[in-house]
């Protein structure tokens, strides 16, 4: 394979670029500065679909493949490659990017959500670079870069929840971050780990992989990257830095952080647990097994309980990432390809979800469940589209969800039929949960408050003073409400997540298409205990 | 004659004392007196090592002449500083000066 | 054929998409497409059913949906044979009929074109249910009609009553749904396969243990149960009267309802080989029409006292199958669907033209709703089971089959849930359309045309479908049919009881001769009990808010203060430390050279414990 | 040489002895004379040793210089170093436990230490020979020494000097 | 004897010379300082051409690759701090002359120490470092937390010399050499004698002293605080880099064959200085306090790959230190700017700090995330250099607590940030940077951000010094 154009790279670059050139954009060149991001997260998800488009989904292993030596001394290149799972990944990734700007390109309107806060330069900025190591994690072939794009895409969610954030803000980040930079350190000490028993003396996932450690090794260093990696991927008991961080964060950066983010978890154990680790993986498989249950009922149980929309939508986002984690621990061919469109189909519903929640936070300026409802008579375009986010998280066929939760379900059942079970009540609880909310919020009666005290105008001071006092509280009067149906800029982002979650529910072959042959593969490599 | 570990051991004692006024004394001349002790006991050192090791060696004794000269200037400097702080807080007492701590 | 299987989903589809994104304004064009759309079904249905009757035979097509490895690939396709065919038509024929009666039910309604687009949803998914011809692909139908039911439930989502009516519909139906999911696992699990006709085979070559059928089957029947109300998750039926009455007739009487019989009846073969699921089902079944016709005895919302006669109905079908009754069971499902749905739409007559759903607050409407009340007297008598209606025909076979194939008591109590039904329609027919006038707020008027056709048609069903039920078993069970029992004395005698109970009724109802108040106060304690349903929603409400939302609770605390506390007590106890800890730092310059000296101490113990 | 030893030995009582009094003093001008004791001690120590150079720059340099600038600053100070003010800190258990670790620890090293010879062997070095040993090996100390004490200088006199400005 | 090794000492003298004769001299305080800045410009930039090795006084003075890359390390130090003192002066003018004189004498200390191969040089470059310290941390005379840093640090400073002479003493009585060599050479042959044990743990403390290891850290909090910004800058770097210069030179030289059992005793206090380090920064509520302790748990990674003693070790620790400073003079860059707009060191002073200049914003992120350890910054990479060695050496303990003290950084570093960052500030009037500012900031991010990308040429170039250095 001669040179051909790196697109890998120019994804990366895409983004990268654009972070930096927003940058230099004067603060107060708003529109410039959206557009700038618009355009670099557009040619991400159009080069990420190019790549989706050219790859050969008849060869296995992996493809796009480019290496740059960089620490030749510590065995470090710049190494890219994408496989299937990668695919889906970056696929994801570019949707809910480019969404993701449309929807804050729309908050940050004046009086906006984010609009208030202002400082758009810093927030696209930061926003881009995290996407970039997103990406780079995707498409990362040496356990370095991974590494480094990982961190890449971490640490600038402190700036991120912590400026443009709402509620207990500053604790959340910072709790979100340092839940993640431990999680960090454990991967860091289980990619070093890696490099100095394989004695190779490189960070090459090809070459590692091809070596074959101990099983003492795997024992002791299998749980390690696991939970370094569960930790993002929400894995019980070290989930509770997502429900306050996700609650806490823009719509823009929820919806990256619960619709990508958390895979980054869940695609680090599937490249680096299992795939380096198999024996290690089959050893303690059923163990964590029994923690993704856990996360799914636990969290579809605590989710029922929540007054704060965005925490049953962070606690829905634990439960089903416990789905995906189910999907891991299977350890089958079945139950991973569920993870993984699993992985692909919550990063899209939660987005949708998220963007949701932003809108109707930004009519209602409350997210107490309670102090809602009826909004359907107000937004019909935001009900139907919570519906299907709604409809595609309890697994209703014909959405992405089901796909993925009857994979996952499948599968797990031949590894662990009574844990399957338990997972299947967990999509239950789901129902109770979601139709809860989406009545609460959208049906019934139209809520007082939006009907008296619509008219009134304030300034923004007033505003963000009233409603700082609000947040959490139930009691609260007269605050503006621009109520009303889904602006256009709304609506695209939300129906593009609404079409992709539909597209791979009626044709989900689409993408497994390219997942199912990385999925053998691995599965391969495993051995396959179940 | 008087043996080498004798004196050595007189010598440590001296630098015990040394630090037991630096650690102790709450005048901070005393501490400065202290430390002039300390530095004593080790150019006395250097000096019985000289005299025990190879008379004819005169590296320790040259040594202890620097010493001599770093302690006058550190001694000059430390006075200075001392009244410094005296002008400051109009006391020398060690536990006067701690408005920094934690 | 199977092109005219594949027009028939495609239709309803196509229809639903249409209204959505391009009539969505034009309320006339949005109706014109739907209904248009599901004639064209049905026309098909037609023509595949007489092309079947002509030639009887099985047709299956197949295509890949998504694979993953060998041995697990997910197909959908169609499966088109007579058991199938006559669904088709049920559905699209009800469908259509209620269509057109919508047109005048629902004008001026607000969400009109939203009403026509979710049902021609409706129409495609539960067509595509009936086609299914794996259980996978039958899940997903089957869920798709739980959600279209949701949305028609909701209708009048601005209703808390019909908002929280459409979720208890929807979470209801879908515990029942977990059985059917697991079913699925399972079965695909052991066998590899989705496919209807390839189980049936495997079970047949024995490949499967009884033991494992019966575990399946019992979950196929828990997803049925769900669906088809019966004991103990029939709860969610009366609620969904909330929705359009058309709705009701449409999904919560004709159809969807009847998935589940309908599942059963696909899955039939299973439940045979395994046995002890027939049983559950029969005793199932006998119990819930039992016990909803009891129900529907004291309530006074008309919608209701069908809903639970539905309930009652769905039983009685569940009995048939269970004792062995496959076509007397499958045939009572399409003699049902017409007669009920006529009921539904005559009620929905009426309360169009009252506005009101109490019974109480009608009366002696024959007059001026002529057709309305015949046709619902026509549907009264079917479902009372009355020669010469189709009600009779079905149902009577259920019954004789029962009583033959041995289960005496759930004959005498499908015998009762006869009596049952006789007297509680006789009852309502009184009173709403015989007993004096009572002044409510609406000013009683016969239904345009576009109503009162369809009732018509419906009616006219109900009376003679019941020719059919000899050709019928012959069709559907092909070469196996044969093996049922006739009689006369069972028919005579439960007919008789029917009567016997119309003229109770008539007698408290009508002529008043026997006070219903005096009657209700005597048995105060039964009345009590049924009138507030045997208070098996207390008992779930019990269940959902007391345990459910308490465990729930307490998982949320748990996760608040254990798990994320003891995250939150590392937290603190690191800065505890630290503060402590920064009470060393004293600022005292001797202090600090006292650390140096000590520090000089422990380094040379330490390099003594290490030489 | 008999005695010679109990010359280094009185000396060296006298030393310590003084330098006991230097730390422990209510009184900081006693502290000050203490300490003058003590280093003539040590003064005599080198002399006894035949360290006559070092000897005379101790008694000019130590006692000369840097002991008179001592006292200086205590007379100046004098006010507040009166006797009925504690002399001494609140640690002193743990500073008495820490100097006697140190003794015992450099004792205990001394003891087990394996001397090549055990005597002292005096020797008179003059002036001209220590002069030659800084010279011919030592003349980057020595030029480093210089540029330290003109920082000192530089130093103590910016610290000393009045604070007209500001 | 070839004095042409010490051509850097002796430019250095010049200049310190010509300040002061400047400063006697002219009137104008600003000639002065310039002369300052561009002399110590061309001292640096003439480090990075005199690579010439060798020995000089018969060992006393050695010329290697680590002390030339110490020495560079050193002068760029010097070159960024005058230019960092320059708005500092403008104020406090007085004394221009005097500490330009203080700061290069300090650093012709921190020269000769990095090239010292005898004890007696050792001392006296070691108090020519010490000494100008101590004026220097009381040089604002009127301020009293100044007067105290000075006096404080001089007490201690004191004591510590005292206690290196008296190791120094024993030592030399062990050995009977004062040459690193010689005594090299005597304590490899036959048994280590008890005293020498001694010697060098008092020589250890006295040097971890300089260094900042816990427990003999405690000065470095209350200096850096009281201290000039400038100042505590120049120490935080200079200093910290000069004990560690002359530990690894002793402890692979002079004590070269006790590797095995310093090295763990390294391992001990490199451990215990991260812990105090980290945890300690955490309720600090001073700027300069904090980055006191957060220069503390930075020592402690250093000690690190000193305890592996070898090539990768002691080449991380060089890689980690020149990271270190760059990262931590844009940081206290930053703070002397900040404090003297604000006049303040408390951290709450930075609240808002994002909106009244993203530069200096940007700059003080990237150097805390530096420090911490985030990937792609130059911290990063020492860190992963000192975890790798660490690994392989055998001291995964090690690196497991410094990756979980790691978090712990970053966890402070962002209660900065969050000030930074997130909460606003009534004062939102621009801050405006001078070019000298400008000029420093962007030098050290450009080393921040440079070397973290491309760390290669840096880390080959100490490697090969280090790898010389050793045989």
């Amino acid at each position: 394979m001669i040179m051909e154009f790196p697109y890998l790279s120019a994804i990366l670059a895409s983004s990268l670029l654009g972070g930096l050139a927003i940058m230099l954009i004067p603060d107060h060149k708003h529109s410039l500065i959206k557009l700038v991001a618009g355009i670099s997260s557009f040619i991400s998800l159009a080069l990420s679909l190019v790549v989706f488009y050219l790859f050969d989904a008849s060869k296995p292993g992996f493809q796009f493949l480019e290496k740059l030596p960089w620490l030749p001394s510590l065995g470090i290149s710049y190494q890219l490659g994408i496989d299937g799972i990668g695919l889906a990944m970056l696929l994801l990734t570019g949707i809910v990017i480019f969404t993701g700007v449309l929807i804050s390109a729309h908050e940050f309107k004046e009086g906006g959500l984010l609009g208030r806060v202002g400082r758009p330069r810093e927030f696209f900025a930061m926003l881009l670079i995290l996407v970039t190591g997103v990406f780079g994690v995707f498409v990362s072939l040496d356990l370095f870069f991974l590494f480094l794009f990982y961190e890449i895409a971490v640490l600038p969610m402190y700036l991120l929840i912590g400026i443009w954030g709402t509620g207990k803000k500053e604790y959340s980040a910072m709790k979100l971050t340092l839940y993640l930079m431990l999680g960090s350190a454990f991967i860091l000490l289980g990619i070093l780990a890696l490099y100095f028993t394989s004695g190779l003396g490189t960070f090459d996932w090809f070459a590692l992989s091809n070596y074959s450690f101990s099983e003492r090794f795997q024992t002791i260093f299998f749980p390690i990257v696991f939970v370094g990696f569960g930790i993002l991927a929400g894995l019980w008991p070290f989930h509770t830095w997502s429900p306050d961080g996700h609650a806490s964060a823009p719509s823009a950066v929820s919806m990256l952080h619960a619709g990508v983010l958390m895979k980054l978890g869940a695609f680090g154990i599937i490249r680096v647990a299992l795939a380096l680790m198999p024996y290690g993986a089959k050893f303690w498989a059923p163990y964590f097994a029994v923690l993704t249950i856990v996360n799914i009922v636990y969290g579809a149980l605590v989710a029922m309980n929540q007054k704060d929309l965005k925490y049953v939508i962070a606690y829905s986002s634990v439960s089903h990432m416990g789905i995906v984690l189910l999907g891991i621990t299977s350890l089958n061919v079945i139950s991973l390809d569920g993870a993984v469109f699993q992985m692909f189909a919550h990063g899209v519903m939660t987005a949708l979800f998220f963007a949701l929640v932003g809108a109707v936070y930004g009519r209602t300026h409350t997210r107490v469940i309670a102090d809602m409802g009826g909004l359907a008579k107000l937004s019909p375009f935001l009900a139907v589209a919570f519906a299907i986010g709604g409809l595609a998280s309890l697994g209703l066929p014909g959405t992405s969800g089901f796909v993925a939760e009857f994979l996952v379900l499948v599968g797990a059942f031949r590894a662990y039929p009574l844990l399957a079970v338990g997972a299947a009540t967990g999509v239950v609880i789901t129902a109770i949960y979601v139709l809860r909310v989406l009545q609460k919020i959208f049906f019934g009666e139209l809520n007082a408050h939006y009907v008296t005290e619509g008219s009134q105008a304030q300034t923004a001071d007033e505003f963000s003073a009233r409603h700082l006092q609000k947040v959490g509280s139930s009691g609260h009067h007269g605050f503006p409400v621009a109520m009303g149906d889904a602006t256009t800029a709304e609506k695209i982002p939300m129906a593009i997540l609404i079409l992709v979650i539909i597209t791979m529910g009626v044709w989900p072959s689409l993408l497994l298409r390219v997942v199912n042959p990385a999925v053998i593969e691995l599965v391969g490599r495993i051995g396959g205990l179940f | 004659m008087i043996t080498v570990k004798e004196l050595l051991i007189i010598n440590s004692l001296l630098f015990a004392i040394g630090i037991y006024g630096v650690l102790t004394r709450r005048n901070t001349i005393g501490i400065l007196m202290s430390v002039e002790l300390i530095f004593n006991s080790a150019c006395l050192n250097f000096v019985v090592f000289t005299r025990a090791l190879n008379p004819t060696l005169l590296s320790g004794e040259v040594f202890v002449l620097f010493i001599i000269a770093v302690a006058a200037a550190e001694a000059a400097v430390g006075l200075a500083l001392l009244f410094n702080i005296y002008r400051s807080f109009k006391d020398i007492a060690t536990d006067r000066y701690n408005l920094m701590r934690g | 054929m199977l092109r005219l299987a594949e027009l028939i989903l495609i239709f309803p589809i196509v229809s639903f998409l249409a209204i959505t994104f391009l009539t969505r304004k034009s309320e006339k064009l949005s109706s014109a497409v739907s209904i248009s759309a599901i004639f064209l079904s049905l026309v098909s249905s037609l023509l595949i059913f007489f092309s079947l009757s002509q030639a009887p035979g099985s047709f299956e097509f197949k295509m890949p949906w998504f694979a993953t490895i060998s041995g697990f690939s997910v197909e959908l396709g169609f499966l088109v044979n007579p058991l199938s065919s006559v669904m088709l038509l049920v559905v699209t024929g009800v469908s259509f009929l209620v269509q057109v009666y919508s047109l005048g039910y629902m004008k001026g309604d607000e969400g009109y074109t939203k009403y026509y687009s979710f049902i021609s949803l409706f129409s495609f998914s539960m067509l595509g249910l009936v086609l299914a011809n794996n259980l996978l692909q039958m899940y997903i139908f089957w869920e798709l009609v739980g959600l279209c039911s949701y949305l028609l439930i909701g209708h009048w989502y601005s209703k808390p009553s019909a908002a929280n009516a459409a979720k208890k519909a929807f979470i209801v139906t879908r515990f029942g749904d977990f059985g059917f999911l697991v079913a699925i696992i399972l079965i695909s699990f052991k066998t590899g396969t989705f496919n209807f006709l390839q189980i049936e085979q495997l079970i047949k070559a024995g490949a499967l243990s009884q033991q494992l059928v019966t575990v399946v089957a019992l979950l196929l029947f828990a997803g049925a149960a769900g669906k088809s109300a019966q004991f103990p998750l029939h709860i969610w039926l009366p609620d969904a009267m909330e929705g359009p009455t058309p709705v009701s007739a449409l999904i919560h009487a004709a159809t969807m309802v009847a998935a589940g019989v309908y599942l059963v009846a696909r899955t039939y073969y299973l439940f045979v080989f395994s046995g002890t699921a027939l049983e559950v089902i029969a005793v199932i079944g006998a119990f819930t029409a039992f016990f909803a016709g009891s129900i529907a005895l004291v309530q006074n919302d008309i919608k209701r006292v069908l809903a639970y006669s539905t309930v009652s109905q769905l039983g009685y079908m569940m009995l048939g199958l269970g004792v062995g009754g496959f076509t007397a069971g499958y045939f009572h499902l399409i003699t049902h669907a017409s007669f009920k749905a006529l009921l539904f739409l005559g009620a929905g007559s009426v309360i169009h033209a009252m506005h009101t759903n109490d019974i109480w607050e009608m009366g002696g409407l024959f007059k001026k709703m002529k057709v309305t009340a015949l046709t619902f007297l026509v549907g009264s008598l079917a479902l009372s089971g009355l020669f010469p209606t189709s009600g009779f025909f079905s149902k009577d076979a259920i019954l004789i089959q029962a009583y033959h194939s041995g289960h005496t008591a759930l004959f005498v109590m499908g015998l009762l849930t006869a009596a049952f039904t006789a007297f509680y329609m006789a009852r309502v027919f009184f009173v709403v359309f015989l007993s004096k006038e009572r002044s409510a707020g609406g000013h009683p008027h016969e239904s345009p045309a576009v109503m009162t056709v369809p009732l018509v048609i419906l009616a006219l069903f109900a009376l003679g479908l019941g020719y059919y039920t000899g050709p019928f078993g012959s069709f559907v069970l092909g070469s196996e049919a044969g093996g049922e029992h006739h009689g006369l004395l069972i028919p005579l005698v439960s007919n008789a009881l029917a009567l016997l109970s119309m003229l109770a009724a008539w007698a408290i109802y009508h002529k008043e001769l026997i006070s219903s108040d005096a009657l209700a106060a005597r048995f105060s304690w039964p009345y009590k009990i049924l009138k507030n349903k045997y208070y098996v929603d207390e008992f779930y409400a019990f269940c959902v808010n007391r345990i459910l939302f308490n465990v729930s609770r307490l998982a949320n605390w748990f996760d608040r203060n254990i798990v994320d506390g003891s995250v939150d007590g590392v937290f603190r106890l690191t800065r505890f430390t630290a503060v402590v800890l920064r009470g060393l730092q004293t600022g005292l310059v001797q202090n600090y050279a006292l650390g140096i000296v000590g520090g000089m101490v422990a380094v040379w113990i330490l390099l003594r414990i290490l030489r | 040489m008999m005695i010679d030893k109990y010359i280094i030995y009185f000396f060296s009582a006298a030393m310590i002895i003084s330098a006991l009094g230097v730390v422990t003093a209510r009184n900081m001008f006693h502290s000050g004379l203490l300490l003058g004791v003590s280093l003539l001690s040590v003064a005599g120590i080198y002399l006894l040793m035949g360290a006559e150079f070092l000897a005379a720059v101790q008694v000019l340099v130590y006692i000369g210089g840097i002991l008179i600038l001592i006292l200086f600053a205590v007379m100046l100070t004098h006010k507040i170093c009166d006797k009925s003010i504690a002399q001494t800190n609140k640690q002193k258990f743990w500073s008495l436990a820490a100097s006697l670790a140190v003794f015992a620890i450099l004792t205990a090293s001394i003891i087990k230490t394996q001397f090549a010879s055990n005597t002292i062997t005096p020797r008179v070095v003059s002036a001209a020979e220590a002069g030659l040993e800084i010279f011919s090996g030592n003349i980057l100390p020595f030029e480093a020494v210089s540029v330290l004490l003109l920082a000192a200088l530089v130093g103590a006199i910016m610290m000393a000097g009045r604070e007209n400005e500001k | 004897m070839d004095i042409s090794l010490l051509k850097l000492e002796l430019i250095l003298s010049g200049l310190i010379g010509l300040i002061f004769v400047l400063d006697l001299l002219s009137g104008s305080k600003k000639i002065v300082r310039y002369a300052a800045v561009a002399g110590s410009l061309g001292v640096f930039i003439a480090s990075l051409f005199i690579r010439q090795t060798g020995d000089a006084f018969a060992g006393a003075f050695i010329s290697d690759g680590l002390s030339l890359i110490f020495k560079s390390l050193f002068l760029l130090n010097a070159f960024i701090v005058s230019m960092l003192s320059l708005g500092f002066l403008e104020k406090n003018g007085r004394y221009t002359g005097e500490y330009f004189t203080l700061i290069f004498s300090s650093t012709l200390g921190m020269l000769l120490l990095a090239s010292s191969g005898e004890l007696i040089t050792f001392y006296i470059a070691l108090e020519l470092l010490s000494i100008s310290s101590y004026v220097l941390s009381a040089f604002q005379k009127s301020e009293q937390k100044s007067s105290e840093a000075g006096m404080k640090y001089m007490l201690l400073g004191a004591l510590a010399s005292g206690m290196l002479l008296f190791g120094m003493s024993l030592v030399f009585g062990a050995t009977g050499s004062l040459k690193f060599s010689g005594i090299a050479a005597s304590l490899s042959s036959g048994s280590v004698p008890p005293i020498a044990y001694a010697g060098i743990v008092l020589i250890v403390v006295a040097m971890s002293f300089k260094i900042a290891a816990v427990p003999f850290h405690m000065w470095v909090p209350d200096v850096y605080e009281g201290a000039p910004s400038p100042v505590a800058a120049f120490f935080s770097v200079g200093t910290k880099m000069a004990g560690f210069a002359v530990l690894m030179r002793l402890f692979l030289t002079a004590f070269g064959n006790l590797r095995s059992e310093w090295g763990i005793l390294m391992a001990v206090l490199s451990a215990a200085t991260i812990i105090i380090g980290n945890l300690l920064a955490i309720p600090q509520t001073n700027i300069k306090r904090f980055m006191g302790y957060s220069s503390i748990a930075q020592a402690g990674f250093v000690l690190i790959g000193l305890a592996m003693a070898t090539v990768t070790g002691l080449a991380s620790s060089v890689f980690y230190l020149a990271g270190y400073l760059f990262a931590n003079l844009t940081a206290f860059g930053v703070i002397i700017i900040v404090g003297s707009r604000v006049e303040g060191d408390n951290i709450d002073d930075y609240s808002g700090l994002a909106k009244r200049s993203p530069f200096l914003s940007l700059a003080l992120l990237i150097s805390l995330m530096s420090l911490g350890g985030v990937p792609p910054l130059v911290g990063f990479f020492g860190k992963l250099y000192i975890f790798v060695g660490a690994f392989e050496n055998g001291f995964a303990w090690l690196v497991a607590l410094g990756v979980l003290m790691s978090v712990v950084s970053i966890y402070y570093y962002l209660m900065v940030l969050k000030r930074v960052y997130i909460v606003p500030s009534p004062d939102t009037s621009p801050i405006k940077l001078t070019f000298w500012e400008k000029a420093s900031l962007s030098i050290c991010l450009a080393g921040t951000l440079g070397f973290g990308l491309l760390p290669l040429p840096l880390f080959n170039e100490i490697l090969s010094s280090v790898r010389i250095f050793l045989q």
